[in-house]
């Protein structure tokens, strides 16, 4: 609506942790019967998105909700997936979970959805600025954890390197960021490259062959995402570099973990996708029962590392982020 | 093999060009006739201009394509030009210049585009496709980098009501581009420059010595795809609120893949324009209809392949060789 | 003993033309069977049928008394006939021994192609027809004549029982004739037996002792040519008598065109002359000359290096071909299929190309008027079959020639320049198009014909000029034009035609 | 115009196809000049070898794309080929399958979706474009459905090693494909084969009319393209040691940039092995300096499309026509 000002989900006040929603707005409520909900993220080609689904439907059969969960057919299908959630409104869901492709291409979806009365809940990455609801994590925040993990860590400070997402793409440009602004502050390190990986293995993995030739002597690297930085992995190792190379990567997909135990990848900040499609599921089927949840709900992410891989994985997960969150209240 | 190149063709010409688009009706309501029995409401007067609208981007892209195609080119530049576009004309009403003019910027990126495509092709002499796959790069890549890859937001209510409105309960943005199909009739069909556009991808060297003006033909056809990527943008930009530098993408093949079905073929020479329309709106139905029974997105890339050769086999079977 | 080849009952019909219909004959081993008919008979037709291209709709062929089935130009190649296109079939870019062994190349323990030996086998092919053909060369490079001999000597190297040319000699000068007709004669010899069609009445009566005449897809008659007369054959042809006239002069004092010193990278070297109104200029010269080079300078499409041209005594600059029709002339080019027709479109379209602007006066093109034009113009060069909206790639050579001239009549052309404008013409359509070119002139427009079929030249043309390696060896007025004196300026000193 | 169609096709005939690839020999030199010029150590023999890993596997399905043009043909679905091969060959290794056998099979997995294009395009007679574009989606969501979207991880250390090693100091992959192109070279300047390309691409009828069996032509074209895309993913998979559904997104287009680059005509008849060598070492250059360079990503793309570009213009300025 025109009187809210444009989201930024990383900054926006109005915001309540994911730990706290049972607190302040009691047990989950009862809901009209026939309650459905949709859902349209960006792609299933990438098991971010498709273990966010299996939050929404986790969460939605446990509360017996019926969840629609479609995807465009590849990432950047901008008007394809424009048609998916204009086929959610019209077929009469009570609620939309949305995942957009850009900042914008879902954008006309608020005003079909506001004249139906369906509620939109905005699901991580993507920001559309009219979103009344949005559920996710601090993108730069993704960054900035990796960055402090080499202040920490390296205290000699060194060369490191950026492997970007997408050009232009949200979530690579917040990320990117939040690790360069924080890495750089000391002055100890340097980011000798910040090249574009474009969410692929092949060309993060050719960008780091290039960048360790050029400087042999780096220490860490930081990728947007976990294929992107395996593809690395794959690179440090032929460099044999592998013991003085850190490589981080984001999102915490399941080979990342592997990667992680098996001592190759260093870190990954995961971002917990089902507990996210839990949450957010959650939230939106509390505003379809007519609670006011805060515009935005933060949801966990951790730096994950081969000491602290087996606390974040598994049905123990939950828990373990419910403690970080008390202790960091 | 001999049949069907020596002979099949000419049974096509005996038939006409209806004939030809005939075919692609056919396809098209095949297609409409299985979702309408496989999807409940698909038929409903609500859906079916949904179906339009999700149609009329393409459905606007696809036309400048064709007639590139005809002139026996390729532009797989339409996506970034239009992003181009759609990024300046935005800012620039953002930054409170009145939207008509806005608008007619947009416009001139587009055209201007189409220009530095059409003289690379015509008077340097360098392939279409390659050309188009250099400016697709560096099209977008200077939207971006006039945005910072940022969108654009805030446009003016004044403008997005131009694109969002409707008329006899058809959304504008179908009305404007069925308007921009029937003068892309009119001009392919009724003006010496759709006779050249025609005689320019049949024949180069012998339109060249009846006196055709080859370079001004190419060149023209790349700034009306150029125009219309523009056009494009603008009607979408008008729905989304929003312009992005990264808009448009993979919009060629969606072009490409209309026009083809209609008709057109890419050794130049050959297109139509009411075979492009009828592609486009096969491939609005069915991503709509894929939508609507809630097919799982990965089978959604199968059936879309499927349906592109199946469109193109009905097409075939219906009419002689493709 | 049964004849080498029998047709019998053979029609093919396309969806809107029946272009044989039940026709039937036969020829026997060594023999050299003469094939005649207007643009249009079907004689290509039944060729293609014959060489695999083309499947009959009904009857059969018979090889030595056998029945065979072509279905493919593989199978007919396998039974005995190699053919002679009469559109070039070949390969640009491959070289010229390459296009003669296309499809059936020889080759190195089964998986190389034996390049030299190709060349070896290649060279001695063209010996017999042209030995100055470098069968090495990329067949691209070569001059339209040279590129026929290639195909003519492509049909030699398959040894075949039969061989059937479709108008072998459309491009070639009367001295490539002579030496053909000894290698056909030598097959006939070997019991090949030779389909020869051919619109020069000439060559057939030359080298045939019978012919089967057909017209509008029907055989007319299978005759002795021996006693038969020219005009006799015509008439059977045309189904009607030829008036042969005789050439009266419209030439005009007022100059037209002059040139004056062109020169052009392409050969043409130094070449001023004056065109009148009203007159027809006939150039002569061997192939290679740089007639065609000549023209296109002309025409616009090629630009001179040097000199000028000068229409109605104003100097004038062409940098396309839009230019030269703007100033009033008009091109109808040797190549017919590569640059005078646009394949896929309409009689109408294709003759309307150069005079849009006339058509379309407020922009959007007035069909009606197009189409009165169309008829007008059509009706005048005598179209056949008359179908106006057909693409004219369904049409015969010679009626694709009558649109292009169409199209110049309707962009009001002054100027009209023909290179070899009867190439591949029948007969009456030939003497409708030497006809025309008359009219054009007694109604005051300058014409210039290029042309190697010498007897077209003095036959058409006020004043001939003869080229030889790119500039005017001699100008020659009516009373001097003659065979003789045209051959003996067109020959180079060095008695090396190419 | 009319020297630039009409004269100059002549003049370059003259001069033969290694002019040609001497045209796109000094595009390679400037473009390394350049960044020997502005990069420290991009002269450097290891930098000089990541050249030309980085290019293999693109070079690897350029020699196929370079075939399929030649013969009139494109081929949009390398990418998507070259994954389904590589997810099927490596859940084979990860089920213990003998590498040798699971590498078989990925090839085999390659002829085949070769051999679905050349069927649609030689016998049922659909436009190449349609058909790869179509396939494109297709074997795309073959490959997703397979795996439900996940990388197959795990390959055998074995197999990693046959495709990451090095012979006298250079990549296996690099003599691989090194390989891969004398072969091509060979076959197409010394075999009927290669002939059979040129003529089919060259002029259809002609080469029907001569006997040569156009649709074999065509549909051993497409299946060498799929073989090609095949090895492509098996050396890629090597080095990543994983096999990703989504693997060889847009690998088309930087093919097709090559092949082009490298002069093969997209009309068809017309194209060079080593061209295509060079063309594709042309774009590995390019993006190797450029990471070096730390080119910021906008301004990579910008220099991706204007060095497409610039390719092309300097090698129609040394060559004559595109
Ligand atoms: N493939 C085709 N489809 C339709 N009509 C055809 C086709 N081929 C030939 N025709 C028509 O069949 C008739 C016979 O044509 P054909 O080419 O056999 O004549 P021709 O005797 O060889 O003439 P020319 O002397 O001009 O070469 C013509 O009317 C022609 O337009
Ligand atoms: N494709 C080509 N490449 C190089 N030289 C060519 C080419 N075509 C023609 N030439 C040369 O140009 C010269 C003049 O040829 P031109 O076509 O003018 O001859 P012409 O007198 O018109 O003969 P024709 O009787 O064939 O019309 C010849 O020496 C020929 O070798
Ligand atoms: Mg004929
Ligand atoms: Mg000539």
């Amino acid at each position: 609506s025109t009187d809210l000002a444009p989201l930024n989900s990383d900054t926006e006040k109005d915001r309540i942790d994911w730990s706290q929603v049972e607190a302040k707005f009691g047990t989950f409520p009862k809901l009209p019967e026939g309650t459905k909900a949709g859902a349209v993220s960006k792609t299933l080609t990438n098991e971010y998105w498709r273990s966010l689904g299996e939050g929404y439907k986790a969460f939605g059969d446990k509360v017996g909700i019926p969840v629609v969960y479609q995807a465009a057919q590849s990432e950047g299908d901008q008007l394809g997936q424009l048609t998916i959630a204009e086929g959610l409104v019209t077929q009469g869901y009570n609620v939309l979970l949305v995942s957009p492709q850009t900042d914008a291409n879902l954008q006309p979806i608020m005003e079909q959805a506001k004249a139906a009365n369906v509620p939109v809940v905005n699901v991580n990455d993507a920001v559309i600025p009219q979103a009344e609801h949005y559920v996710g994590n601090v993108q730069r925040d993704n960054g900035v954890r990796v960055a402090k993990w080499f202040i920490k860590n390296r205290p000699n400070g060194g060369k490191v390197a950026i492997v970007e997402g997408q050009a232009g793409v949200y979530a690579a440009v917040q990320r990117t960021d939040g690790f360069k602004s924080t890495i750089t502050e000391g002055g100890k390190f340097e980011v000798v490259a910040s090249v574009p990986g474009n969410w692929d293995r092949q060309t993060s993995y050719d960008a780091a062959v290039n960048i360790l030739q050029q400087h042999p002597d780096l220490i860490g690297f930081y990728a947007n995402n976990d294929g992107m930085a395996l593809g690395i992995v794959e690179a440090v190792k032929a460099a044999g570099l592998q013991d003085k190379v850190a490589v981080f990567g984001t999102d915490g997909i399941s080979d990342a973990y592997a990667s992680i135990r098996a001592g190759e990848l260093t870190g990954t900040v995961d971002s917990f996708p089902v507990l996210t499609g839990e949450v957010a599921l959650e939230t939106a089927l509390r505003l379809v029962a007519g609670q006011k949840l805060p515009r935005v709900v933060a949801t966990p992410q951790a730096l994950i590392t081969k000491d602290n891989a087996d606390r974040y994985s598994g049905p123990g997960a939950r828990k373990a982020l419910l403690e970080d969150a008390a202790a960091g209240q | 093999m001999s049949d069907t190149i020596l002979v099949q063709p000419r049974a096509e010409f005996m038939r006409g060009v209806s004939m030809r688009d005939a075919g692609t009706l056919i396809g098209l309501v095949v297609i409409l006739a299985v979702f309408g029995a496989l999807v409940p409401g698909f038929f409903a007067e609500r859906n079916l201009i949904n179906i339009l609208q999700q149609s009329s981007i393409n459905a606007c892209l696809a036309l400048g394509m064709t007639l590139v195609i005809i002139s026996g080119g390729i532009d797989l530049s339409v996506g970034p030009t239009a992003a181009l576009s759609a990024v300046i004309s935005a800012s620039m009403m953002v930054a409170g210049v009145p939207f008509p003019l806005a608008i007619a910027a947009g416009f001139a990126i587009g055209l201007a585009c189409g220009l530095v495509n059409g003289l690379l092709v015509a008077f340097v002499g360098l392939q279409p496709f390659i050309v188009t796959l250099g400016t697709l790069s560096t099209y977008r890549a200077l939207a971006l980098i006039y945005t910072g890859g940022n969108p654009v937001l805030g446009l003016p209510a004044g403008f997005r009501a131009v694109f969002n409105g409707s008329l006899f309960g058809l959304p504008l943005a179908v009305i404007i581009v069925a308007f921009v199909a029937v003068v892309a009739w009119v001009v392919l069909k009724k003006t010496p420059f759709g006779e050249y556009l025609l005689a320019v991808g049949g024949n180069e060297e012998a339109a060249y010595i009846a006196g055709v003006p080859i370079a001004r033909t190419k060149i023209a056809a790349y700034m009306i795809s150029g125009l219309l990527a523009a056009l494009a943008a603008q009607i979408l930009i008008g729905r989304l609120g929003a312009a992005e530098p990264i808009l448009g993408n993979l919009w060629e093949l969606d072009a490409i893949a209309a026009a083809a079905i209609g008709g057109a073929s890419l050794m130049g020479g050959k297109g139509s324009v009411v075979g492009t329309i009828l592609g486009a709106v096969i491939l609005g139905a069915m991503r709509n209809g894929l939508t609507l029974m809630n097919v799982q997105s990965f089978y959604q890339l199968l059936a879309t392949g499927l349906i592109i050769l199946a469109a193109m086999l009905i097409d075939r079977v219906t009419r002689g060789r493709g | 003993m049964s004849p080498r080849l029998q047709f019998q009952g053979i029609s093919k019909l396309f969806p809107a033309v029946r272009a044989l219909n039940d026709v039937s004959f036969s020829i026997s081993a060594g023999e050299i069977h003469g094939l005649l008919g207007e643009n249009g008979a079907g004689k290509s037709t039944l060729l293609r049928i014959l060489s695999g291209v083309y499947r009959p709709t009904a009857g059969s062929i018979l090889i030595d008394g056998k029945p065979v089935t072509l279905a493919n130009p593989v199978a007919a190649r396998a039974a005995g006939v190699a053919m002679i296109h009469q559109e070039l079939q070949e390969v640009p870019r491959l070289s010229v021994a390459q296009n003669m062994f296309l499809g059936q190349p020889l080759t190195r323990g089964g998986i190389f192609v034996a390049r030299r030996e190709q060349e070896r086998r290649a060279a001695e092919a063209l010996a017999a027809i042209d030995p100055s053909i470098d069968p090495a060369a990329p067949l691209g490079t070569l001059k339209v004549a040279q590129r026929q001999i290639v195909e003519i000597a492509r049909a030699l190297l398959d040894r075949a029982r039969i061989v059937a040319m479709d108008e072998p000699t459309s491009s070639l000068t009367p001295s490539e004739f002579e030496r053909l007709a000894q290698v056909i004669t030598g097959l006939a010899r070997d019991g090949v037996a030779v389909v020869y069609v051919s619109h020069k009445l000439d060559e057939v009566f030359g080298i045939c002792r019978r012919a089967t005449i057909m017209r509008d897809g029907v055989v007319i008659d299978s005759v002795d040519l021996k006693g038969l007369s020219e005009k006799a054959v015509v008439a059977m042809m045309v189904g009607r008598e030829l008036a042969q006239e005789r050439h009266t002069s419209h030439a005009s004092n007022e100059v037209m065109l002059s040139a004056r010193g062109l020169s052009s990278t392409t050969k043409v070297r130094d070449v001023s002359f004056e065109l009148h109104r009203g007159e027809v200029l006939g150039i002569a010269g061997l192939v290679g000359s740089g007639r065609t080079e000549l023209l296109r300078l002309l025409a616009g499409a090629d630009r001179a290096t040097a000199g000028t041209i000068a229409i109605d005594g104003k100097a004038t600059r062409f940098s396309s071909p839009r230019d030269a029709i703007a100033a009033g002339i008009g091109l109808v080019p040797e190549e017919r299929k590569r640059e005078g027709i646009v394949p896929l479109r309409s009689i109408t379209s294709n003759m309307a190309l150069a005079s849009m602007g006339v058509f379309a006066p407020r922009g959007v093109i007035d069909h009606a008027r197009l189409k009165r034009v169309a008829i007008d113009k059509m009706g005048r060069v005598n179209l056949r079959p008359f179908l106006l909206d057909r693409p004219i790639r369904l049409f015969s050579g010679g009626n694709q020639q009558k649109a292009i001239i169409g199209r110049w009549l309707a962009a009001g052309t002054r100027i009209l320049l023909f290179d070899e404008p009867t190439r591949g013409i029948d007969v009456g359509a030939k003497a409708e198009i030497y006809h025309l070119i008359e009219e054009l002139a007694r109604e005051g427009h300058g014409v210039i014909v290029v042309s190697s079929e010498l007897p077209e030249v003095i036959r058409l043309a006020d004043r001939v000029l003869v080229m030889r390696d790119g500039s005017i060896a001699a100008e020659l007025h009516r009373d001097d034009i003659s065979e003789q004196a045209i051959a003996a300026h067109a020959i180079p000193q060095t008695q090396d035609s190419r």
